[in-house]
């Protein structure tokens, strides 16, 4: 056999350098790239005026009003939609004013009648569903198409509470429709009246207070009914209303944007009243608005911006980043954030906060946060007097104080009885004298120790339904150590919330915690969750049914403010302390911190159609 | 046998592994010569060390757990490969020096075909290009016998049966024309009558291109077939070795003279008779006696076997015995 | 071959049956009408979206209609809780975040890991081998949570803090490719670290596997350099098991990172699943579970169709 | 089992792995956690200890030294301010005596002297006040060392064993309700070891049952265990793990750890099922199974003498592994919301730690605590199962 | 009678595959094999793998079950017995294995394999069941100290020792010996072959011993059974086989087998070509491709098992 000559260099075969190589090129390449990329894209954003907003949540589930039933359906909608009324944006406190009406509505003497004209040239956003893509102008009878709207079970609305027992023959059209094949909107309604296209008249059953409040709701907002009858089920996603801004696109779990709609009427950020002739301010707050220099895009022409980003934002420390990062216009302050923006003792915005000319503003909410007990638990619930006082006694036991101190950084006002800070009937003094309110540990005992259960014992566990998510886990473990303290055990049933609606819809939650935001400035709203026939499934989930406070509620139904309305709410608020069905409150204020160019941001939760007044630099 | 030069001398080979019971010496002090075209035998039974000799010569043991001692010669052609650098191992390895191994169904690529594999250790020591490499390869296949080599050239080693895969080892071990073939129990796995084709094969080969091999085996019978002299091991030890014929004839270690005797023999005259046997086992190799290795087993043990260890008596060049009391019978 | 194919297909469709049914039967422990009527539900709509949603009906009849939607492709149902958007909107919306998250996530991690499987199986028992599997080990000891919360925290804030410019988006996407790198490259990065450890360990066992091989003697003893033996004769034959674990993770690429998406805001798969969820969305999670399985099905068909091609041996019968 | 269990200690795995240091010490690592386990079972930390205020909110562990700010507040709230408003109530000393932060209690003193006390320190507050923000004012240090110091009079000193005590509480921190970090994170030890050896036991036994069944019968039983495997895990085990999670969370069996043992086990036997299966059909090739079978030993007896007890090793592997994935997947499903209720683990303090911002604020207390206690001991159990996968493989030297 | 009758023993293993799990092929493993053996005889088995010797030994012992043919154990037909029937046959048949590291349960100790069989069998009263074991592990040569070792630490010798130990604890009259030397060195082979030899007198055994390695059986057997390819290729009595052989086959395989014995050495038979599929059977005599003497006719046609003289049959048309 031959011999060779021997080799000693040695080259690579195609499928060694295949994988040795074009792996480490490849690897070299993207991550190059990502990185290259990456560094371009900060600069890369679109002209005009654009405001980056954020929303805490995975997205409104719908944009249609009708179906709309949280903030933040209202928050997203209302930059489409626009209902009759509106609230002053600079005003305080918040003062109806007219939006899509050439004034006020007018209301006759018995307080049954609202006439109403509609302001002219007020057009629809371009949209295919309409003839040749144009917006038509709005009229009257798109008013009465978007109330009947919601009488429509098929639109799963969420709103006819609202409307319930208080228009003339519109029950008896919710009733009539829902039963028939078909609804027919074209039906008449003895209450609802058209004059002409400009003119329309409310007849009302009884002389409904709320009912201006009512048409400041967003699920009243006026929609087109071509929108409707074109897009069917797909509305929800295609909002089509007269509003300063258009809907562009919903990036599902990210985003929605909108931009400013060429053709919006003219309507006009507010004029500077200027101060009152004896000196005074003309709203409390109005140097301080002018300082912040909101009166300087005073007289333009709305909107002021060309686009606005609607973020949305499931975990907190993201947004808190983004803002951080400039990337968002504006954020709440996540209480477990607060430390690092304030000095907590003083709620002072950090030096280095301001120095960057992050502004602060600090805005109480209408906000009920409480524990409610079910009156109809076999246990807990009842109206006698073992009863009354073991729940007088746990409501003793809950401390407040730690909880606003652990969880909301002190800034929460705690305050007895439903009515919020803010309204007519909201206790001034620090406690009412009979108040039960926590944490007064030894009458506590007594209580319990009359009640038949000397230092909890005897007592069945209490059943304590709460939902998941943020920290009720850990809010709810601090309320059963706060109860351990009194011998009363507590069963934690941490759930979602639909089954925490579920458990209060069949009345199967003994103990509950739930808050309530006002729908509109009036304790009335707080009030009715204690109406007995509101009961479970509705609002009322005590399933609170006193004869007394039934009476009283439908007494003030149909007050307007007055001395005596007062009195009355102060009476059935007391009534609620002394029963106890519910364990409260507390109300917090939403801590705003604001970066520089945004301006004339003039934080509230009140109403939500504030972004046409926005303006940045 | 004509005194011609050694191709490969090996020289005290002392071979060790780092365990987990710590570190055991698997071979020790061993040496033989291998010279250009001869046979040589390295008989024993499992567990003696055959492998790891052979395995040192081509430097195949892992590096992380094995050491091969630092006066351990391995002189190749005069290079000593115990302690050489890695990259003169490797255009040794295929090259001058090959080697078989035991299982066929394993030591091939399975993913390769024949004549990727081939071409790959044509390509590494040869100057040839593509086609040239293609045509040898072709042609080693055809000098092991194997039929319709153009079309096997291509095949998977899956296609094959084992006698044939052991023939492609065999000519991936040969394509380079190596001076010394290592083959470490080539045909344990295989059927007689393969072994037999095998057997015929390799002398076959020796006589054209006058390879060196050194067979690894357990088997006497192979041994007794084609080599020219025998190393026998016991134990981490050589303790006879020995032209084929005298070993055969004349065992002078007990421990051969047992092993020669427990191979059952044809005829009449054996039939179900009882073997002679060899009581007792091997040592383990980390609890190996002071003395004699094979003092246990052996039916001549003496005071002197315990207390010391016999050295390889260097009776002439070609006949050595470990052993204090050798057998001396015609 | 195609016999085979069928076969396989065959004989899954009992698996994909099991699977919807087991979705179904599991979400329907809780009743999700409550929760999409809001508060002041009364029981008369409470029945009415009942019927609507169809809950009403028996469960093998709610069955047999979903069934009967996926063999038809029919995805326009429409989804609970975003009404007037359909559930194979909703997916074909969501496919491309997640695909072009986790997908560049894989190659990443894939062409990392093998490559650090294989030194390290090749270094086997020195020092860097030991050292990279501890490494391995000691990211694998850490949860993914608290990777994602500082990753965002150092990655996304304090690097754009320290660049003075955002380098990595906090939270959100846009779809384009010159936004990849701005929205995705973190999570991917994140995502890499952390299916590394699991990936080099598994593959350096496949990679040790192959080195106690005979043909690497072999290949040694015909001279092949190291580098030779590793990268032609191991990694070829190492190919199979590293296919079939690619393959395998092939469908769940859908599936996203649920939770890097639901943290960084991704809305991939893996986040629309999880809200869907915890929504009680039923259609979308059936659907996607359904498409899911079809597609783990179809990945493991394609395994082994893979496998006779790199694996000579391998005849599909 | 119990040669089996000895058989295995004798082995040669065995022998290795003593011989294996970085094994040793993950083995003694893994004896403190269990000793804790032991500890806490029998109530050495209770639930009520991980749920009860030890000390001020958030405060740092390892007792470092808080800015004045924060000096200021701990001294403001946890005791001043629920001193002062007991003294305010009808019945004072009864509401004096609720008056408790962990260890500590109001002193023994009169109501007047209490009073007198409150009364000055609230003097030396308002001075305090008037600093828009103490951290920025040195100047005003004396003072609220004296503030201090008159707000720690409302307390009663503690004894040498209760200051251990509260020490060893206040050695990580506190959370943001002034709960023990350390506490909560040794009380998640048991948590933890109790989801890990639960579900591992029970999937392992399920799955190596089910696999040794499959794998030995063939056939039908064979296509049936395949067919199940396939079906659980053609389905992502996360979505699996939430699904379960959330079909659990109408029932009532929520308080119990039951929905997360059932979420695992779903998910977690199907990688035991298929190694042993795969195993046990090698075994059954081996002559010692046909031996057992020439010897006429019933299937039964052949599958759990001599079939079951030669896949212990891998049951032994996939034990270790399937730990570590539960203890990793509790601490996902518990931030989720869907895993553990109503006790401490380290997924409740991660989730915790996230939903307080204690990232973002520069707080790692209690995300630190969770993250390395958790990590020690799955680096513990990572360390153990690479040196078993090592010790048991016969090609390993 | 014979102890144990084999006629027409076939066995087809089933290949599936196909849309609907068709069977594709056949392999066909033991194709028509018939024997007997009589008591006291020990009957060799010979072939080279994948010959069917060993497919053939567990058909015998019904660890697989036969496609065909009959096996009759002391005249009874035991090829379609169910399970708990065959317990009492299982007693008087036994195996031993080639691998005698596979052989025994890594998880048991030898005595407790040996002891489980005793007492499973109720051999003899709960109370004697060690003594019984005990003796047992005397007659095969193990140290009784050893019995609660584990098999791993036991030499491949001693380990099939145990084997042994444990076919023999039921009082078996017939063993099957698949192979049971061939994982051995040399000299321990020798030890258990002496040891078989022993034990087959003091148990008055009868014994099927298969193996590859013609110099075993030659040495060790009655008669041998020669196998290619599931056929019987010839039989012929162990005395002296190297005159006896008619089959070309016998002959390659005897001429194949290197003598140790270096003044013997001989050119080696080397055979010509492969053994043909198992998955589809030449028409005629299976060797026909590789023998020297073939004609068209063994081409075309199977030769019959022709017995030449008592207790040698051939199956070979050129004999």
């Amino acid at each position: 056999m031959p011999r060779y000559s021997r080799k000693t260099d040695q080259r690579p075969s195609p499928w060694e350098s295949l994988v040795a190589y074009t792996t480490l090129r490849a690897l070299v390449a993207v991550v190059g790239l990502a990185f290259l990329v990456g560094c371009d894209r900060a600069t890369a954003t679109g002209s005009g005026k654009v405001a980056h907003l954020s929303m805490a949540t995975a997205g409104p589930n719908t944009l249609d009003p009708v179906q709309g039933s949280t903030q933040y359906d209202n928050r997203a909608s209302i930059m489409v939609y626009q209902t009759l009324l509106h609230y002053e944006y600079l005003k305080r406190p918040v003062t109806l004013s007219p939006l899509l009406l050439t004034q006020l509505p007018t209301i006759s003497e018995d307080g049954k009648v609202y006439r109403f004209e509609l302001k002219r040239n007020v057009f629809f956003h371009d949209d295919p569903c309409f003839p040749d893509g144009k917006g038509r102008e709005l009229v009257a009878a798109d008013v009465f198409y978007s109330l009947k709207r919601m009488a429509d079970e098929s639109n799963l609305p969420k709103g006819w509470w609202l409307l319930k027992d208080s228009i003339e023959g519109f029950d008896a059209y919710y009733e009539q429709q829902n039963d028939a094949d078909e609804f027919d909107y074209d039906m008449p309604v003895a209450g609802m009246k058209v004059m002409d296209d400009h003119h329309f008249e409310v007849h009302l059953t009884e002389p409904f207070y709320r009912f201006s409040y009512v048409l400041a709701m967003f699920q009243t907002a006026v929609v087109p009914r071509e929108a409707v009858e074109f897009y069917g089920k797909k509305f929800a996603r295609h909002p089509v209303g007269t509003g300063p801004f258009r809907f562009k696109r919903w990036d599902t779990g990210i985003q929605i944007v909108y931009e400013k709609n060429p053709n919006y009427w003219e309507e006009y950020y507010p004029e500077d009243p200027g101060l009152e002739e004896d000196g005074s301010e003309p709203y409390p707050g109005y140097l301080k608005d002018k300082k912040l220099g909101f009166y300087e895009d005073a007289g333009k022409r709305l909107p002021l911006l060309d686009r606005v980003e609607l973020e949305f934002f499931v975990q907190s420390q993201p947004k808190w980043l983004k803002f951080r990062n400039r990337e968002l216009d504006y954020t709440t302050v996540p209480a477990e954030n607060f430390e690092e923006a304030y000095v907590k003792r003083t709620a002072q915005v950090r030096q280095a906060f301001s120095d960057e000319g992050i502004r602060s503003h600090p805005e109480p909410l209408l906000d009920l946060i409480y524990y409610g007990f079910n009156m109809e638990d076999r246990d807990f619930g009842g109206y006698d007097d073992t009863h009354k006082w073991i729940r007088q006694a746990i409501s003793l036991a809950i401390d407040w104080d730690e909880r606003n101190e652990a969880f909301y950084n002190d800034l929460c006002l705690i305050y007895d009885g439903p009515i919020p800070a803010g309204l007519d009937g909201h206790p001034d003094a620090h406690a009412l004298p009979h108040a039960y309110r926590g944490a007064d540990l030894p009458r506590a005992r007594q209580l319990l120790a009359k009640a038949g259960y000397p230092g909890g014992k005897g007592l069945p566990k209490l059943v304590f339904f709460t939902s998941r998510g943020g920290r009720n886990a850990e809010m709810a473990e601090m309320s059963k150590r706060h109860l351990a303290r009194i011998g009363v055990r507590v069963d934690i049933r941490l759930v979602d919330f639909a089954t925490l609606s579920d458990a209060l819809r069949n009345r199967r939650a003994p103990f509950f915690a739930l808050a309530w935001g006002s729908d509109y400035p009036d304790a009335e709203n707080n009030l009715q969750l204690f109406y007995g026939p509101y009961k479970s499934p509705s609002s009322n989930s005590f399933n609170y049914d006193q004869p007394e406070y039934n009476a009283m509620y439908e007494r003030i139904r149909v007050m307007s403010p007055s001395p005596e309305r007062t009195r009355l709410y102060e009476q059935m608020r007391d009534m609620v302390v002394e029963d106890a069905p519910m364990i409260g409150s507390m109300g917090r204020t939403r801590y705003y911190l604001i970066h520089k160019h945004l301006k004339n941001f003039k934080p509230t939760e009140a109403f939500f159609n504030w972004p046409k007044y926005l303006n940045v630099n | 046998m004509p005194s011609v030069a050694p191709l490969l001398e090996v020289k005290d080979l002392t071979v060790g592994f780092r365990t987990d019971r710590g570190d055991v010496t698997a071979i020790e002090d061993v040496s033989f010569q291998v010279r250009p075209g001869e046979i040589l035998g390295i008989v024993g039974e499992s567990g003696c060390g055959k492998s790891v000799t052979s395995r040192s010569i081509m430097r195949l043991l892992p590096e992380q757990n094995s050491f091969i001692d630092h006066r351990s010669e391995i002189l190749f052609n005069g290079v000593n490969l115990a302690h050489t650098d890695e990259s003169v191992m490797r255009s040794i390895r295929g090259n001058r020096i090959a080697m078989i191994f035991q299982e066929p169904m394993t030591a091939l690529n399975p993913v390769f075909t024949i004549g990727w594999q081939l071409d790959e250790a044509l390509k590494y020591h040869t100057p040839m290009n593509k086609l040239q490499r293609r045509e040898h390869a072709i042609e080693m296949l055809r000098s092991v016998d194997i039929p319709h080599p153009r079309q096997r050239y291509c095949e998977y080693p899956h296609q094959l049966s084992g006698g044939m895969r052991q023939r492609v080892v065999i000519a991936l071990a040969l394509c380079c024309g190596p001076e010394l073939l290592l083959a470490d129990e080539p045909t344990t796995a295989l059927d007689v009558t393969i072994q037999a084709q095998i057997l015929s094969l390799m002398d076959e080969l020796r006589k054209k291109s006058d390879t060196a091999v050194v067979l690894i085996t357990h088997d006497l019978g192979v041994i007794a077939q084609i080599c020219d002299r025998v190393v026998v091991m016991y134990a981490g030890q050589i303790v006879e070795t020995a032209d084929v014929e005298s070993l055969f004839a004349r065992p002078q270690h007990p421990y051969t003279k047992a092993l020669l005797e427990s191979i059952p023999l044809p005829g009449p005259a054996h039939h179900q008779t009882r073997l002679p046997t060899i009581d007792g086992l091997v040592p383990s190799l980390f609890e190996l006696p002071s003395g004699c290795r094979f003092q246990d087993r052996c039916p001549y043990q003496d005071e002197q076997c315990v207390r010391e260890p016999p050295s390889l008596s260097q009776e002439s060049n070609l006949r050595k015995v470990r052993c204090f009391f050798p057998i001396n019978e015609s | 071959m195609w016999a085979y194919i069928i076969r396989r297909v065959v004989y899954n469709i009992p698996v994909f049956l099991a699977i919807v049914l087991l979705v179904m039967v599991l979400l329907r422990q809780q009743d999700p009408v409550p929760g999409l009527l809001g508060k002041n539900a009364t029981q008369k709509e409470y029945d009415s979206k009942r019927k609507e949603l169809g809950l009403d009906r028996p469960l093998m009849v709610q069955y047999v209609s979903l069934l009967n939607q996926i063999v038809r492709f029919d995805f326009k149902q429409e989804m609970w809780t975003q009404p007037g958007m359909t559930v194979g909107e909703q997916l074909r919306k969501a496919i491309p975040p997640s695909l072009s998250l986790t997908l560049p996530a894989l190659v990443l991690t894939s062409l990392v890991s093998i490559s650090i499987g294989l030194f390290s199986a090749f270094a086997r028992g020195r020092w860097l081998d030991k050292a990279l599997v501890f490494f391995a080990v000691l990211g694998m000891s850490v949860s993914f949570l608290v990777y994602i919360i500082f990753g965002q925290y150092l990655g996304s804030y304090q690097l754009g803090q320290l660049a003075g410019r955002p380098i990595f988006a906090i939270h959100g996407y846009e779809p384009g490719l010159e936004h990849w790198a701005y929205y995705l490259l973190l999570p991917v990065l994140i995502s890499v670290v952390v299916s590394m450890g699991y990936d080099t360990r598994f593959y350096r066992a496949v990679m040790v596997e192959e080195t106690g091989r005979d043909y690497i003697t072999t290949a040694r003893s015909k001279g092949a350099s190291t580098a030779k033996i590793m990268f032609v004769h191991m990694l070829r034959n190492a190919m199979i098991p590293i296919i079939t674990r690619i393959m395998i993770t092939l469908p769940f690429l859908v599936t996203g990172s649920i939770l890097l998406e639901t943290f960084f805001g991704i809305p991939g798969m893996g986040n629309v699943l999880l809200t869907a969820i915890l929504n009680s969305d039923f259609p979308v999670v059936e659907v996607f579970a359904s498409i899911f399985s079809g597609m783990f099905i179809v990945s493991i068909i394609a395994t082994d169709i893979l496998y006779a091609v790199f694996d000579p041996r391998v005849r599909l019968q | 089992m119990i040669s089996s269990l000895r058989r295995l200690f004798e082995s040669r795995a065995a022998r290795k792995l003593r011989r294996d240091n970085g094994a040793l010490v993950a083995l003694l690592v893994i004896c403190v956690y269990l000793l804790v386990t032991i500890a806490v079972m029998c109530n050495a930390i209770s639930l009520n200890d991980c749920s009860q205020v030890i000390g001020p909110k958030s405060a740092a562990g390892f007792f470092l030294k808080e800015l004045p700010e924060r000096r200021f507040e701990i001294a403001r709230t946890s005791m001043l301010k629920p001193v002062a408003r007991a003294l305010q109530n009808s019945d004072p000393t009864a509401a004096l005596a609720d008056v408790k932060l962990g260890r500590w209690a109001v002193a023994d003193k009169r109501l007047t002297q209490l009073q007198k006390i409150v009364s000055d320190a609230i003097a030396i507050q308002h001075e305090l006040e008037k600093s828009e923000n103490l951290d920025q004012a040195p100047e005003l240090e004396p003072k609220l060392v004296e503030f201090e110091r008159k707000t720690a009079e409302l307390i009663e000193p503690l004894s040498r064993w209760d200051r251990l005590a509260q020490n060893a509480a206040m050695l990580l921190g506190t959370d943001a309700q002034g709960r023990s970090i350390f506490f909560r994170a040794l009380y998640s030890i048991k948590v933890a070891i109790q989801i890990g050896v639960v579900t591992a036991v029970v999937s392992v036994l399920i799955g190596a049952i089910l696999g040794a069944a499959a794998g030995f019968f063939g056939g039908w039983v064979d296509h049936c265990v395949v067919w199940l495997y396939t079906t659980f895990s053609s389905i992502p085990s996360l979505v699996l793990l939430v699904v379960i999670a959330y079909a659990f969370s109408a029932s009532d069996a929520k308080e119990t750890l039951l929905p997360v043992y059932v979420a695992f086990c779903a998910t977690f036997w199907i990688g035991t099922c298929r190694v042993v299966r795969g195993e046990t059909m090698k075994l059954k090739q081996l002559e010692y199974v046909q031996a057992a079978r020439t010897a006429g030993f019933g299937s039964a007896r052949i599958l759990f003498r001599h079939v079951l007890p030669n896949t212990a090793h891998l049951m032994l592997i996939n034990f270790s592994l399937l730990l570590i994935g539960a203890i990793k997947s509790e601490v996902i499903l518990s931030y989720l919301g869907l895993g553990v209720q109503s006790q401490p683990s380290w997924g409740i303090m991660i989730r915790d730690a996230g939903n307080n911002g204690d990232v973002m604020s520069g707080f790692f207390w209690q995300i630190g605590a969770a993250t390395f206690f958790m990590f020690f001991l799955v680096l513990a159990f990572n360390i153990l199962s690479d040196a078993l996968q090592d010790a048991f493989d016969p090609k390993h030297l | 009678m014979p102890l144990v009758e084999v006629s027409n023993l076939v066995k087809h293993f089933l290949v599936r595959g196909g849309v609907f799990n068709r069977v594709l092929r056949q392999v066909h493993a033991v194709n028509g094999v018939s024997f007997a053996i009589e008591k006291g005889k020990i009957l060799g088995v010979v072939g080279e793998s994948g010959c069917g010797k060993s497919t053939l030994g567990k058909l015998i012992v019904r660890l697989l079950d036969m496609t065909a043919g009959k096996v009759q154990f002391r005249g009874q037909d035991i090829s379609h017995l169910s399970a708990s029937e065959l317990m009492s046959v299982r007693r008087k048949m036994q195996m031993i294995f080639q691998d005698p590291h596979a052989s025994l349960n890594p998880r048991m100790t030898v005595g407790a394999a040996v002891r489980e069989v005793v007492a499973f069998h109720k051999i003899v009263p709960k109370r004697e069941i060690r003594d019984e074991v005990d003796a047992l592990f005397a007659k095969v040569g193990i140290h009784t100290d050893s019995q609660e070792k584990y098999p791993h630490e036991f030499s491949g010798g001693q380990k099939q020792r145990v084997g042994i130990a444990r076919s023999l604890a039921v009082n078996p009259e017939f063993i099957i010996a698949d192979e049971p030397v061939s994982a051995l060195d040399v000299s321990i082979q020798a030890q258990v072959l002496n040891l078989l030899m022993d034990l087959k007198d003091e148990f008055d055994l009868t014994m099927l011993f298969i193996s590859h390695d013609l110099k075993v059986i030659d040495h060790f057997c009655d008669s041998v059974l020669v196998m290619y390819l599931g056929f019987v290729l010839e039989e012929l009595p162990c005395r002296d086989i190297q005159a006896d052989a008619l089959h070309p086959y016998t002959k390659a395989l005897l001429g194949a087998n290197p003598v140790a014995d270096p003044t013997q050495r001989h050119e080696l038979t080397v055979l010509a070509g492969e053994v043909p599929s198992p998955y589809d059977l030449p028409r005629g005599c299976p060797f026909a491709a590789r023998c020297e003497l073939v004609t068209n006719q063994c081409r075309q046609e199977m030769p019959p098992l022709v017995e030449k003289e008592s207790g040698h049959r051939v199956a070979c048309w050129e004999v």
